[in-house]
């Protein structure tokens, strides 16, 4: 549709997965009622998922999962190449993930656990990131179909792509939840950037970082907060370190 | 004359399937040199990491295992939790779960026939082209799964990857108005699903036969979800704790998933072993349903699995129906039972949609986990789909089918099993 | 205004008649905390049985009711090359129940805000109006402050306000729907006793307090102190997470965005409650940040509170119901803040920011 | 089952004071103010360096193009439909009611989606908001104007006032400084300011580069240029925060009282009426009471500059 003068484009897009669970790749088929207006902003290229059409053509690949192996090193540099603009999709491919707890032992004693010392290849955990430069990243395990079709919808008519700079707290407290910290547990939505609509709080769980930080997060005054409401710090590592979004932090608060 | 045939088909990261998997079939002078199915998913190792967590934490861990079963890993791992801790949650926390295991299961069947399986008899690459072709069928199967995602929704918070399924209960119940709400979408919603059969009523289904053996659950009351017996169509039965002799993993070479095996060579789970072991705890709905496809217990053809799917569709949305109302006029403020951690082990085994799916956890005194074993529906598959295949294979050989007919019937073969790949290697 | 006394099941049965016959908003309890206390919050309510009329504070405060957290302003629908749009303030009419006089104070400022000076709020305006408010008063909790900000008694901006007089309740007819309503269920007029039980709760409410801030001359106070490095101190603590604005009954600071309906065909444009407090609340294009700082944001929303802005006649907006207070997880709290800021004046006297020639 | 007896109509609490002072929702203008712009198509892009664009605005409907007025100074709401609102000083002449003209640099969404837009797009205008620069009150004075970067966009208007009305002011000086040469917009019109409308023009630049002759360094330098009577001169301050402060700064001590200097603010803003409070200096609304302030006010209010 021709628009102030300029025509709107569907996205030549490529979804790829990597080490994950594919619930990424999935939310791109919910929210039903809008499925086919969404797909109409898009040219699908390749999707393995729902469709064996397979096209190394396409402006925007959509990067899913962590990087655990060295094949898909290799591959995901490919699909860098080709693609003019490479999007971390999820939490996995943002920070690694719940995957990441695994970077915690060593990798024999990893593969010993699960495999019984059956010859399995496998590394570190990496981000996208970590591999190859990306130029958009969507947080969320898994990401929200909301804020993946606001971004489609921007990407289409040529608007720079943002995020919400604030944390789960402005979204939580205007769902009108209770606190989870009144409830006596700890709650990571002050760190964690919003974006979610507050799923977690709001179905009464505390929010485990999936998002990663939010802009400028006063680390030290949530540890603090941890400690004056005596709650356990162990819990609140566990749960910063869950998908491993905040890392650097964790290393500054021991 | 006839020529003698060689071939060789080697699908590299199979498309339209959950996870990463290879089919490769080599044919020699006519005869069939090679049939493998190889899963070559990167391991996630989550039986590694889920050691040493909190056991609160361990479903909300465990459901990332399956972005398309996130619910029945997120139960299975409760259901051990709490028989490991002695933990009794409410009644009306189990009626949620059982709804939410609707929902799933529901979302995930549509999800497969509609955009995993249909396109195979429709000779297209994906959906996506049905949407332009048959608008009508793409929008039932689309309001089937809308329905499938919005009891998931309203019963966990979320349709991927729960957030209020927690151990000794649920943390927030659904409020009366999403319930009432759920109960007219349902009831808009069975004509959507009448679309459905009729429609696949119209598809062909291959005849093949390999005679296996059928493993679900079954608890006696109630068509399998969240616990039972292990039983098999050749007359096995087992506790849930039992589950190892249900399954005895083992590894092959080609496969980063493993096999499975109980009495004979292969066995199979899923939709269709459900049916066959369950035929008649299935609502009459369901069963009609299901004579109109000349689908009777205990059927041996795998691709019968498709239709099973949509038997059991027909039975979620009566069961569903029930269930809300059992809601309603539950205590929605009785949901959650608290606990102490404690040390303990135990099994949990649900029915996720490809199939029974075990979770084994140990605690310690502090409700740390120590010790986990997860054994995946399509897990137990992949050994049957490997000997499907090569029994495929020689028919299509014997009926003198050429390559790209053989590749596309072993694809539709895969299919049928709806394989939850990245989920089997966990 | 007219004064009347209504008996308690009396009243019960005419709250049941309006609450069933309109969309009604009532304290109900949503929640039991950490401690065992129950958690309340204006939640749609369908019968007067849902309602927790002995509650004592909503968690949340009433005014998304006025100004949503997030409220469609205008909707574009594009044609080719051109477009159309589409302005709507309608409000469907909405009773909200239980409302404490410094609610209604809140309600009161915010008419202020919103519908004085040059551009009243059209939207803001079509609620107000829509909105029938029936007032309750109560005794205050330890950490209310309502009486230093002198918003502990109300006596406009409500349909109808009612005041606990042991059986009975003393009614304040403030409209003439209220007052049509009533006249269907038994009232009394106010006896001698009533009115002299009227005094006696207001006196008993007035001396209940137990916090009381000194606010006097804090206006200029704060113009002084803006270089305090008390806004530092409580900056430090502040975790910039929007809490206390979001359940402040007056904090209205808001952010416009725009968006395109997912088939491009159209646009809607909303503005989304914001908070002084956020990161991003005073940044520009190309980065510039002007209150960069947390003390700098934290400063805002208390200048803004309780020095006022020329929105308000530079009034004080704080109507001390301290639900920020008890809403931070960092534990700011207005009475700490200010008292820290009266103390440090009072030890040091040099901290007097030199206008003009500040570098 | 309902009684219908007790259904609110609305409208029962007495708000007669604010109703009075409401929207009316029939007259056309005020209900523009608020929420509903002007249409106005963009009748031509000039582009002025990499970043800035002047963008003609020329409104729709011919009987609101006449009522559009506005004085120098003062700022707009331009709605991009799509992609949201900026404020965006007016920078044509008062009395060109055909055209308005917009120097826009491309910045963030609103600004970029204005810059994809081609000729003939439609776009809508709120406003005019805010205060302006007080020609009159400068009137049989001098007016020195100091302008850096993109603080030329509402000196325009101002330019263009004296241009149609300089016979009310004596000696007329505008310094303009910019980082770089390509980056002093309007070039083309410097001999226009310079002989038609009598300004005396001195330009300035950060870093030359080889093909600029003329002065390099900062603003503040180019005073040296000429001397002024403190007691007669009234001054015009456009541009980066820091600038402001020192030529400001640099004024005083020559003598200029501190009200005769004037100054236009830039914050971030969302409604452009005085509700959104994103616009706050001290408690004092940029869209309000600015943007356009004297040095004095701008002193006296906290985190002004
Ligand atoms: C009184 C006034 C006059 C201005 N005149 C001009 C001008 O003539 N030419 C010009 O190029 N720029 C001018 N600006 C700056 C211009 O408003 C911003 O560059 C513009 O708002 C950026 O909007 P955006 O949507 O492109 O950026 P985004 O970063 O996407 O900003 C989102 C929103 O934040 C607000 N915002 C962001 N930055 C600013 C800012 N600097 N000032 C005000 N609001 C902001 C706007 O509401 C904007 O829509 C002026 C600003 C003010 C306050
Ligand atoms: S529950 Fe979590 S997200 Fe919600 S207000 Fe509390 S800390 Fe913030
Ligand atoms: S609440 Fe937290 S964990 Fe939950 S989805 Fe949002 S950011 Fe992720
Ligand atoms: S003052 Fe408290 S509630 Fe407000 S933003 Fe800071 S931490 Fe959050």
């Amino acid at each position: 549709m021709n628009h102030l003068g300029f025509e709107l484009q569907p996205l030549k897009i490529a979804s790829f997965d990597f080490t994950c669970c594919e619930g990424c790749q999935l939310q791109l088929a919910n929210r039903e009622s809008t499925l086919p207006e969404f797909l109409a902003l898009v040219d699908i290229r390749n999707f393995r998922e729902i469709s064996s059409e397979r096209h190394d053509d396409y402006d925007i690949a959509l990067v899913e999962g962590s990087i655990t192996r060295s094949d898909e090193i290799e591959r995901l540099k490919t699909i860098r190449a080709r693609a003019k603009m490479l999007v971390a999709f999820g939490t996995c491919a943002c920070f690694g993930g719940v995957n990441s707890l695994k970077n915690r032992m060593p990798q024999e004693a990893v593969i010993r656990e699960v495999y019984d010392g059956k010859a399995i290849e496998t590394m570190p955990s990496m981000r996208i990131g970590d591999i190859v430069e990306v130029d958009y990243g969507i947080p969320g395990c898994p990401v929200s179909k909301e804020e993946v079709e606001r971004i489609v919808v921007s990407l289409v008519s040529r608007s720079p792509v943002t995020l919400p700079t604030y944390p789960v707290c402005v979204e939580c407290k205007q769902r009108l939840n209770t606190c989870l910290f009144d409830l006596g547990e700890i709650c990571l939505g002050p760190v964690t950037r919003a974006g979610c609509d507050a799923v977690c709080p709001t179905g009464n769980t505390a929010c485990l970082g999936c998002r990663g930080p939010a802009e400028e997060i006063n680390f030290p005054a949530f540890a603090q907060l941890v400690r004056d409401k005596e709650l356990s710090m162990a819990d609140m590592r566990e749960k910063l370190a869950f998908y491993n979004g905040f890392g650097d932090y964790l290393e500054e608060e021991t | 004359m006839k020529r003698k045939l060689d071939f060789d088909i080697d699908l590299h990261h199979l498309p339209r399937v959950e996870g990463h998997g290879n089919i490769r079939i080599s044919v020699r002078d006519g005869r069939l040199a090679e049939a493998t199915w190889a899963v070559v998913e990167t391991p996630r190792f989550f039986e590694a990491i889920v050691k040493g967590m909190s056991a609160e934490r361990v479903p909300f861990l465990t459901s990332r295992i399956c972005g398309i079963c996130s619910i029945s890993h997120s139960l299975a791992s409760i259901r051990a939790l709490e028989r490991a801790m002695e933990i009794t949650p409410p009644e009306t926390a189990l009626t949620i779960r059982l709804l939410a295991m609707h929902g799933e299961t529901l979302q995930s069947h549509a999800l497969h026939l509609f955009f995993l399986a249909a396109p195979d008899f429709l000779d297209a690459p994906s959906a996506l082209p049905i949407m332009q072709s048959h608008p009508e069928i793409v929008r039932a199967g689309l309001q089937l799964k809308e329905l499938g995602n919005e009891i998931s929704t309203v019963t966990t918070g979320r349709c991927t990857h729960p957030v209020s399924l927690v151990l000794g209960g649920v943390s927030k119940a659904p409020s009366r108005e999403l319930l009432l709400r759920l109960k007219t979408m349902i009831a808009e919603r069975l004509p959507a699903l009448e679309r459905t059969t009729e429609f696949f009523s119209t598809l062909t289904i291959p005849q093949f036969v390999r005679e296996t053996e059928f493993i679900s659950l079954r608890n006696g009351s109630a068509y399998p979800s969240i616990g039972g017996d292990l039983v098999s169509t050749d007359g096995v039965v087992r506790d849930e704790e039992d589950y190892l002799r249900m399954t005895n993993e083992y590894l092959v070479a080609f496969s980063t998933s493993k096999f499975t095996k109980v009495t004979r060579q292969s066995s199979a789970a899923g939709a269709l072993a459900r049916f066959n072991n369950n035929f008649g705890l299935l609502h009459p709905r369901a069963r009609a349903a299901a004579a109109a496809f000349g689908l009777e217990p205990v059927c041996h053809n795998p691709f019968m699995n498709n239709v099973a799917q949509l038997v059991e569709c027909h039975h979620i949305m009566e069961d569903a129906a029930m269930l809300v109302d059992r809601l309603l006029d539950a205590d929605l403020l009785d949901i959650r039972t608290a606990f102490k951690p404690k040390a303990g082990s135990a099994t949990g085994a649900v029915e996720a949609p490809r199939g029974i799916l075990y979770h084994h956890l140990e605690t310690d005194d502090e409700g740390k986990v120590v010790k986990a074993d997860c054994i995946i529906p399509t897990t137990q598959n992949n050994a049957n789909i490997h000997y499907d295949l090569h029994a495929l294979a020689e028919q299509a050989l014997a009926e003198g089918r050429n390559e790209a007919e053989t590749e596309k019937l072993c694809v539709i073969l895969v299919r049928s099993y709806d394989p939850c790949i990245s989920c089997s290697v966990h | 205004m007219i004064y009347k006394v209504i008996s308690k099941p009396e009243f019960i049965s005419f709250i049941d008649a309006i609450v069933k016959a309109n969309n009604a908003y009532g304290p109900r309890q949503v929640d039991t905390g950490r401690r065992g206390e129950p958690i309340y919050q204006f939640m749609p309510v369908t019968s007067a049985g849902e309602i927790a009329f002995d509650y004592t504070a909503t968690h949340s405060s009433a005014k998304h009711l006025f100004l949503p957290f997030r409220d469609e302003l205008s909707k574009f629908s594009f044609t080719d090359g051109n477009w159309e749009q589409e302005v709507r303030y309608d409000a469907p009419p909405i009773v909200l129940i239980g409302l404490r006089p410094c609610d209604i104070n809140a309600v009161n400022i915010l008419d202020d805000v919103m519908l004085r000076g040059p551009y009243p709020s059209p939207y803001y305006l079509a609620r107000r109006r829509n909105t029938f408010i029936i007032g309750m008063d109560h005794l205050p909790l330890a950490d209310c402050f309502c009486k230093s900000m002198n918003r502990h008694t109300v006596n406009h901006g409500f349909n109808l306000f009612c005041s606990d007089i042991g059986d009975r309740y003393y009614l304040s007819i403030n409209s003439a729907n209220a007052f049509g309503f009533l006249k269907e269920f038994r009232l009394e007029e106010p006896s001698y006793e009533d009115n002299c039980n009227l005094i006696e709760r207001r006196k008993m409410i007035k001396h209940s307090f137990t916090t009381n801030i000194e606010v006097t001359g804090l206006p200029v106070f704060l113009d002084i102190e803006f270089d305090s490095p008390i806004w530092q101190k409580w900056g430090d603590k502040c975790l910039s997470c929007g809490s206390c604005a979001m359940v402040c009954p007056t904090c209205y600071c808001y952010s416009v965005e725009e968006r395109f309906d997912i088939d491009l065909k159209g646009s809607t444009r909303q503005n989304h409650l914001y908070s002084c407090n956020l990161v991003d609340f005073a940044q520009v294009a190309g980065g510039h940040n002007f209150r960069p700082k947390n003390g700098d944001r934290l400063k805002y929303r208390y200048y803004h509170h309780y020095r006022g802005f020329a929105a308000n006649d530079n009034q004080q907006i704080c109507v001390g119901c301290n639900r920020c207070g008890r809403a931070c997880l960092a534990g700011i709290n207005p009475k700490d803040v200010i008292n820290d800021l009266r103390l440090e004046r009072e030890s040091c006297m040099t901290c007097v920011s030199t206008s003009p020639d500040r570098t | 089952m309902h009684d219908l007896r007790f259904n609110i109509p609305g409208q029962d609490l007495n708000l007669e004071p604010f109703a009075l002072r409401a929207p009316d929702f029939q007259k056309k203008c005020e209900v523009m103010i608020t929420d509903r712009g002007y249409k106005c198509r963009i009748t031509n892009i000039v582009p002025l360096s990499g970043q800035e664009r002047l963008f003609l605005l020329r409104i729709v409907d011919p009987l609101e193009r006449e009522l559009f007025n506005f004085r120098p100074g003062q700022f707009l709401m331009l709605e991009v439909p799509g992609y949201g609102e900026a404020p965006i000083s007016i920078s044509s002449s008062t009395s060109n009611h055909e055209f308005i003209e917009l120097c826009i640099r491309r910045a963030g969404h609103v600004t970029s989606a204005l810059f994809e837009a081609k000729q003939g797009a439609i776009v809508s205008i709120r406003g005019p908001f805010g205060t302006a620069f007080p020609m009159e009150q400068m009137k049989g004075r001098n007016v020195l104007m100091v302008a850096g970067g993109l603080g030329i966009a509402p000196m325009r208007a101002p330019l263009f006032w004296i241009g149609n009305h300089r016979d009310w002011y004596r000696d007329v000086r505008l310094l303009y400084g910019a980082k770089e040469p390509s980056q002093l917009l309007f070039s083309y019109q410097f001999e226009e300011w310079q002989k038609v409308s009598n300004v005396k023009l001195h330009t300035i630049v950060e870093n030359p580069d080889g093909s600029w002759r003329g002065r390099s360094g900062m603003i503040t330098t180019l005073f040296d240029e000429f001397t002024f009577d403190p007691e007669e001169t009234w001054a015009i301050v456009c541009g980066p925060p820091a600038m402001f402060k020192f030529v400001c700064n640099y004024l005083d001590l020559k003598g200029i009282p501190m009200n005769r200097m004037f100054v236009s603010l830039e914050r971030r803003m969302h409604c452009g009426m005085g509700k959104c409070c994103r616009c706050m200096v001290g408690s004092t609304f940029t869209c309000l009471d600015g943007p356009v302030f004297d040095y004095w006010s701008v002193m006296n209010l906290k985190e002004a500059i």
